[in-house]
């Protein structure tokens, strides 16, 4: 009974979306050629998968530190640099799953770099980050000539884990690092503990520095993932100036709704849930012709504000159902 | 988040001197070092490269100096680019309906009061939502994008334009010193508010611990909203000096302010937690020391691609000096 | 005494920059005893059982545990080799379970490949508990669940174990309620019985005399003396401990001598049928020159009330009035002369990562502020003049408050309102964690404030206290108000106690 | 016929400068620092630049100074530009027509000469002609390929179309096309339009028509921004797209991602690698068409700039600065692309460049007394595909 609820309350958000979303298109004559709804296409299934899994798996990395109370500023650079490398890897020696691997290497040694200026600078998790961000956004400039990665994602052999199903083999990948991790592993449950109370933790002799490297190591892996994907769909150019952030923020938003839609289930499945959602909206914004451009940005904002607003209060309203338990359990 | 000062540095002992002062001095080393390559490698043309670097840093100095009452409440705003970028279009597009002197006044005023209202907005919701302040800047952030965007869209071309000489002195002498003015007054103003008066005591008591600075009788709201609205109006005078550079703007001006403010300020010694350490001088410091290496970078004629590998080389090195905290658990 | 030593401590120095915690202390704690630990605060006592436990380490000395050298990494190397510490402050970890607080350090015991099994956790803990009997705590909850008591609780469970020889109940007790501390007081006497040492550290002196075999007590990093049960239970044994750690005479006036319950007839302040969280109907009249109590357990509502009182709590019905103006907020009672003295002083009452002086004129900033300017000499004379008067021992108004010890903390906090020239004070616990001498200066101060006319709030875990310095008791009991005892000499504890509980 | 003229006529060229050659022996430049602001700092046409440039960089002893220019924030353009003459520079080569105004009012403090290159300079040419063109320091602008007002790229899409045609076994029917908004590349509407008509045209006397779907003002004009994949949902059936927009980053990547890029051909501007393994009858033989002015090009505003630092001009130097169209290379083929590879745009390897630096020292008026901006100017309009086969 109870399992029945939670996956109901779980699945109300994609469910909603695409309600919404369908009967917005379906009454804009815009979303019609010759006579039916390019919304209800087999395209549109396709495009919400692949996208959803880029989607899952950046989210998962940034919210694996963020649940560790760390909010990483250099995922994207990460992301972006390891992309580079394992893309031109991948193209000369024409292995799909030699760029994949490059792209877990690289991205877990980047983190580790990462971990380490935190750990021994004991600079504010932010700054920190910023700095590595920086670094390694210079960096995307020096390697390979500084001409980023082009033909990777367009040579059919190569970009097999950018499409439909080889797509699914990083994004499980990817869940599966993110929950062995959180759920199984003693630094999981470490991390936990640090993340609610930092001092009392170290003070019953928790490692913190092991623990952040080992949570570190584990979004290595995820971001190599992301990374792989990105680079088997996009070119990949060099960027500066903190660019790499946006590329994150755009996918932060799943991060904030997941937690929220989580709170029916668990973290994970409200991500992966988010993120269906978030991309059904932006398929629908798509055949509306509002995918690029101002309008989506004010949806995205509105997204933002209105889940954290909506979950603050939720905050509340536990609260007060919790106290309300307690009184009757005293009495 | 801060270092424990224990007594030991109480007693002025020259090391201890030092160890108080560590972040002030690697800071302003940082912009000693860069100033002394800017006066070898400015080489003949050093006076044009003075005014050059003035007028690249005046619109960041006025807008991180309005962001050091936010800083120092331990919060960040990232939609300064967006708004920026709006209020430049809006200013525009305004001065070029009205005309004249006319239409800059009101312009400036418009973009003024929706700059304020934005203030408010960051400081009053993040409250009654009870959201963290980082989500309405996000908000505002993607807002203004948006926004800007629409605004472009609607004018059919990428940039829009008015002469400049509606909004400085033809004259480069003159404008020069109007910039040193307006930086010069709008310092003095900041110092004054953020050290001898309530303001600047609250948004630093906020940051060291808002619930300790509430029962002290601080309507932290209001005075969060009156930090915020302070910023505002700094960044569309900013906004406004910008201008006077380009008379120009569109869809990507504005661009990775919010970025730039934030790494000037941390270069000058800011403490992004805020708290009673936050100081007006980073604001200076950190945004002089920035623009003039880029120029030196130039100057110096670094290969383009290594740039920003220099640049992010020297950031980590000074924010491992200025911002390492020592001992107890690691720094959130 | 026959019985084996179990920790010899020689010449061990503590020193933090030049202050120095420690110079050179040796001492014995024996096996089947419960040593009580007293003297100021600053005196060291928490310095030595920390180091013991592995906490910090020592400048310089030698430690024997059961006769090999010791000197322990960890609390947790300690806690594994059997000398456990419970300490004052929460240390539990929110949003987790039980069963997580409990084995936090030790998950690596329940897992294989770094591969943790939470039901073995789970179960482990729960057994732990059952053993304690404490069974109504259940392992698998999350801890967010239970209030502070039982947290405490699991907080012992998690350090004490059948092989725990040495245990360390660092102030804990200021912490609980009564039956928290019978827990407690079950548990240490069971281990004394055992035959383990148990290290009793309080600032409650009748917990120290009816609860410790021995004590010694500590002044400035020192030794001063030891004492045995014959010792402590001679008549003069309070004023004797009194003079070993203060080292002057205190003399009798500790508390308020007079009894003169009188005050002016205004209205100084007044709770007009209060309801707000789980609190019905509360009504109170404080008058001018008149300080009234609240006593009670620390989960009994007294705490809300003060908040209240300060326009802390969001009020369902009722009103706080003074001067016949309504207080809604705290911004408002202050500026109508209301002082709050938190008990959660660090985080409520001070900015630590602030200077002395920034704290003492916080409140009084709108007075200071003439068309927005404010002159930093009047800040310093008024910092001045209230580290003066409160002779608060530091190096200047500049100095941070993060670096004093907890009297003189909670001196600033006071010196905040007496800047201010507030009428009323509303005081939290104003002397937890605060040690004699400062003790008796403040009780002073609150006499004399009493005579100025002010009115006072004194809100208090300590029975004693109240006592000694309120003119009308009023106790509390699950929200409600159990009793109300007007100030007379013979008024004795055991009067109130049956109010209590 | 066409090509035997055009390789004649640069035959003729190549001879006059190495006469010339042989006559300006021994006049040494004065040495000149010219910053060179780029649209982007990576890329194939960046490294050929380069590449070109610094192999002049001996004989014409001039030293070159880079940077990069935005497409959006006028700011920092003028930053960029400010910093380039702090370095010292005596003329700045620019690839962007943002905040010009701004940038020419430094140049003209500063003494430093401005002229562009990959750039029409279109809003400056038409809204603020007055203020940049007739300065004295800018010195005109040789633009990416034709001018708006002389635009044939329209034709150029559909010969390209038609070659295919004939070759393919089974030709295109039915195309749709995107391109830039007008206030970016005013040339693309135009040719859009230039191409429905030549499709029109052409369908009155052939068969099977050819079906152009009409420009959707909402879908087929990308904001700098990736095509979205509704395109093929909207523009159904189609079997070739016309992308006057640079299709290998704004079209290709939607095709691939919707997985059609088996099934349509795209003709399309530009080139920036990857484009050759699925080009003509290789890998899924998406590419039948890309365009890209030679980076040669860049010689037109270098001579001009390096004149003026000499103190010399041209005898038929015109009175106000021009911007001048360039020819461009047509890749419509194997044998086409096979050229191009071995240009020193895809190779970046200054030996493979159309000029020596001989060539270009007697190109300016310092090098070589005889040469007129007549012969520069011509230049430009004999960059084309044939020109490298050769």
């Amino acid at each position: 009974m109870k399992i029945i609820k939670k996956t109901l309350l779980t699945l109300l958000f994609p469910a909603l979306m695409f309600a919404v979303m369908l009967a917005i298109t379906a009454s804009s004559d815009k979303c019609y050629v010759d006579g039916q709804l390019i919304f209800l296409q087999a395209d549109m299934v396709r495009q919400v998968l692949v996208n959803a899994c880029m989607t899952v798996c950046v989210a998962l990395a940034i919210w694996l530190q963020l649940k560790n109370g760390r909010f990483d500023f250099s995922a994207g650079a990460n992301m972006i640099l390891s992309a580079i490398i394992a893309g031109n890897v991948g193209l000369q020696t024409g292995s799909p799953v030699l760029a994949l691997l490059t792209a877990v290497a690289v991205s877990v040694a980047l983190s580790c770099f990462t971990a380490a200026m935190y750990i021994f600078g004991r600079v504010p998790i932010i700054i920190s980050t910023i700095g590595a961000t920086l670094l390694f956004e210079s960096l995307t400039y020096l390697v390979f000539g500084g001409a980023g990665v082009r033909a990777f994602y367009s040579t059919p052999g190569l970009s097999v884990f950018g499409r439909l199903p080889g797509i699914f083999l990083p994004t499980c990948i990817a869940v599966a690092a993110f929950v062995i991790f959180v759920y199984f592993t003693t630094q999981g449950r470490k991390g936990k503990i640090l993340s609610n109370n930092q001092t009392a933790g170290v003070n019953i002799g928790i490692n913190e520095k092991r623990n952040i490297g080992a949570s570190y190591i584990f979004t290595g892996i995820i971001l190599g993932m992301a990374a792989v994907i990105y680079v088997s769909q996009n070119t990949v150019t060099p960027q500066a100036g903190l660019s790499t952030s946006g590329i994150m923020f755009s996918y932060i938003v799943p991060v904030f709704m997941g937690m929220f839609i989580g709170l029916a289930s668990c973290d994970v499945v409200g991500i992966i849930i988010a993120a269906i959602g978030m991309e059904i909206l932006n398929y629908g914004l798509n055949c509306l012709n509002l995918g690029a451009g101002g309008t989506q940005q004010i949806i995205m904002g509105v997204f933002v504000l209105g889940f954290y607003a909506f979950s603050g209060q939720l905050g509340n309203i536990q609260a007060l159902l919790a106290r309300m338990k307690n009184r009757r359990a005293r009495a | 988040m801060t270092t424990k000062t224990n007594p030991a540095e109480k007693r002025s002992s020259f090391p201890a001197f030092l160890g108080r002062h560590v972040y002030d001095i690697a800071a302003y080393a940082g912009l000693a070092a860069t100033l002394i390559l800017f006066l070898i490698f400015g080489g003949s043309r050093l006076a044009y490269n003075a005014q050059a670097v003035l007028q690249t840093s005046a619109p960041t100095i006025i807008i991180a100096l309005g962001a050091v009452f936010v800083y120092s409440m331990g919060y960040m705003d990232v939609s300064v680019g967006q708004q920026v970028g709006v209020y430049a279009i809006l200013m525009i597009m305004i001065i070029n309906a009205v005309g004249g002197a006319l239409g800059v006044v009101l312009g400036f005023l418009a973009v003024l009061a929706l700059a304020l209202l934005c203030g408010a907005f960051n400081g009053a919701v993040a409250v009654w939502l009870k959201l963290p302040s980082i989500v309405t800047s996000l908000f505002l952030m993607f807002f203004f994008t948006g926004a800007q965007f629409l605004l472009m869209e609607s004018t059919g071309t990428n940039s829009i334009s008015v002469p400049t000489s509606l909004l400085r002195p033809a004259d480069r002498g003159a404008y020069n010193l109007l910039l040193v003015v307006i930086i010069v007054a709008v310092a003095l103003a900041v110092t004054y508010f953020f050290r001898f008066s309530k303001l600047g005591k609250y948004t630093r008591g906020i940051g060291a611990n808002e619930t300790a600075t509430a029962q002290s009788g601080v309507a932290t709201t209001r005075w969060k909203v009156i930090a915020y609205m302070a910023f505002g109006a700094c960044v569309a005078l900013g906004t406004y000096v910008m201008l006077m550079r380009t008379g120009s703007a569109g869809k990507g001006t504005g661009t990775g302010y919010a970025m730039d403010i934030m790494i000037c300020l941390i270069l000058g010694g800011m403490p992004l937690s805020g708290g009673m350490k936050s100081k007006v001088s980073s604001a200076l410091v950190g945004t002089l020391t920035y623009v003039l290496l880029t120029n030196d970078l130039t100057t110096m004629g670094v290969d383009l691609n290594m740039i920003n590998f220099v640049k992010a080389l020297i950031f980590i090195v000074i924010i491992l000096i200025t911002c390492r905290r020592r001992g107890g658990v690691l720094p959130r | 005494m026959s019985s084996e030593v179990v920790i010899e401590v020689r010449n061990m120095v503590k020193n933090f920059g030049p202050t120095r915690a420690l110079r050179g202390v040796d001492v014995k704690f024996y096996a089947g005893q419960i040593r009580g630990l007293v003297g100021e605060n600053g005196s060291g006592k928490s310095t030595i059982t920390s180091i013991i436990s592995g906490m910090q380490k020592a400048t310089s000395g030698e430690m024997f545990y059961r006769g090999q050298p010791w000197n322990p990494s960890t609390m947790v190397e300690a806690q594994e080799k059997g000398i456990s510490m419970v300490l004052q402050e929460a240390n539990t970890i929110p949003d987790c379970t039980v069963a997580e607080n409990i084995f936090a350090g030790r998950f690596d015991e329940f897992s294989r490949f770094g591969l943790v099994s939470m039901k073995k956790v789970n179960e482990a803990a729960q057994k732990m508990l059952d053993d304690f009997g404490i069974s109504h705590i259940r392992a698998a909850d999350s801890i967010n669940k239970y209030g502070f008591e039982d947290r405490k609780l699991i907080e012992i469970v998690r350090c004490v174990s059948d092989d725990t020889r040495v245990f360390v109940v660092d102030e804990t007790t200021t912490a609980l309620s009564l039956e928290g501390r019978n827990i407690l007081y079950k548990l240490i006497h069971k281990m004394k019985d055992e035959g383990k040492s148990v290290i009793f550290i309080s600032h409650d002196m009748d917990e120290i005399l009816e609860q410790c075999t021995d004590l010694t007590v500590l002044r400035d990093g020192e030794i001063i003396g030891h004492l045995n049960r014959a010792e402590m239970d001679a008549p003069d044994a309070v004023q004797r401990i009194r003079y070993m750690m203060v080292g002057r005479e205190i003399g009798e006036a500790y508390y308020r001598e007079d009894y003169d319950t009188s005050h002016l007839p205004e209205v100084a302040l007044e709770l007009e049928d209060l309801s707000f969280g789980p609190i019905e109907h509360f009504s109170l009249k404080l008058h001018r020159g008149e300080i009234i109590g609240f006593g009670g357990l620390s989960g009994c509502g007294m705490h809300e009330i003060g908040r209240a009182a300060f326009g802390l709590e969001k009020l369902r019905g009722g009103r706080v009035l003074r001067n016949g103006r309504e207080i809604t907020n705290c911004h408002q009672a202050i500026s109508e002369g209301i002082g709050y003295i938190s008990k959660n002083r660090d985080r409520e009452a001070l900015i630590l990562e602030a200077s002395i002086g920034e704290n003492i004129v916080m409140p009084s900033l709108p007075a200071l502020s003439h068309a927005t300017f404010i002159s930093p000499r009047a800040e310093r004379d008024m910092a001045r003049k209230e580290i003066e008067s409160f002779r608060i021992k530091c190096s200047g108004g500049r100095q941070w408050v993060n670096t004093l010890s907890g009297g003189n903390k909670q001196k600033v906090s006071f010196g905040k309102w007496t800047a201010k020239g507030s009428d009323v004070l509303i005081m939290d616990c104003p002397t937890r964690g605060v040690d004699i001498g400062v003790k008796q200066s403040m009780y002073a101060l609150i006499a004399e404030m009493k005579k100025q006319g002010k009115a006072i709030l004194l809100i208090s875990e300590e029975m004693a206290e109240l006592i000694g310095m309120a003119d009308r008791i009023i106790v509390m009991k699950d929200f409600k108000v159990s009793g109300e005892l007007e100030r007379r000499p013979d008024l004795s504890e055991t009067d109130m106690i049956e109010y209590v509980i | 016929m066409k090509k035997l003229t055009k390789s004649l006529v640069a035959l003729m060229l190549v001879l006059a400068m190495a006469l010339g050659c042989v006559s300006a022996a021994g006049a040494e430049p004065k040495h000149a620092k010219i910053g060179v602001a780029f649209y982007q700092d990576t890329g194939y046409a960046v490294v050929a630049t380069k590449a070109y440039l610094e192999s002049l960089s001996e004989a014409l002893n001039v030293e070159f100074v880079y940077t990069v220019l935005t497409q959006t924030d006028e700011a920092a353009n003028v930053a960029a530009i400010q910093n380039l003459i702090s370095a010292g520079v005596d003329g700045i080569i620019c690839t962007m027509d943002l905040g010009t105004n701004a940038i020419i009012e430094e140049c003209e403090m500063a003494g430093v000469y401005l002229a562009g290159y990959l750039c029409d300079y279109d809003v400056s040419y038409t809204q603020n002609f007055d203020r940049v063109f007739k300065s004295e320091y800018f010195l005109g602008t040789a633009t990416d390929g034709q001018n708006p007002d002389d635009t044939t790229i329209g034709h150029t899409m559909l010969s390209s179309l038609l070659e295919y045609n004939a070759r393919a076994e089974k030709p295109l029917t039915h195309v749709s096309m995107a391109i830039f908004p007008a206030w970016a590349f005013p040339s693309q509407e135009t040719g859009a339009k230039q191409f429905v008509e030549d499709v029109a045209k052409y369908n009155e006397t052939n068969d099977p028509d050819i079906l152009v779907d009409e420009l959707d003002p909402a879908l087929d004009v990308l904001m700098f921004t990736q095509m979205d994949t509704t395109y093929f949902s909207k523009h159904t059936g189609i079997d070739g797209i016309i992308s006057f927009a640079a299709g290998t980053s704004f079209v290709y990547p939607t095709m691939v991602q919707a997985g059609v890029d088996k099934d349509i051909r795209l003709f399309t501007t530009g080139f920036e690698g990857g484009e050759e393994n699925n080009f003509g009858t290789k890998g899924t033989q998406t590419f039948q068409q890309n365009m890209v002015s030679a980076v040669e090009s860049i010689t037109y505003p270098l001579v001009l700039i390096l004149n003026k630092v000499n103190g010399v001009t041209f005898p038929d130097m015109p009175e106000t600065a021009e911007r001048i169209s360039t020819s461009q290379f047509c890749i419509n083929s194997d044998e086409d692309l096979d050229a191009f590879m071995h240009s020193i745009y895809y190779t970046g390897n200054a030996a493979d460049a159309m000029f020596t630096p001989e060539q270009v020292l007697n190109m300016t008026a310092f090098g070589n007394p005889d040469a007129t901006y007549a012969a520069l100017r011509d230049l430009l309009a004999h960059m084309t595909i044939e020109d490298l086969a050769k």
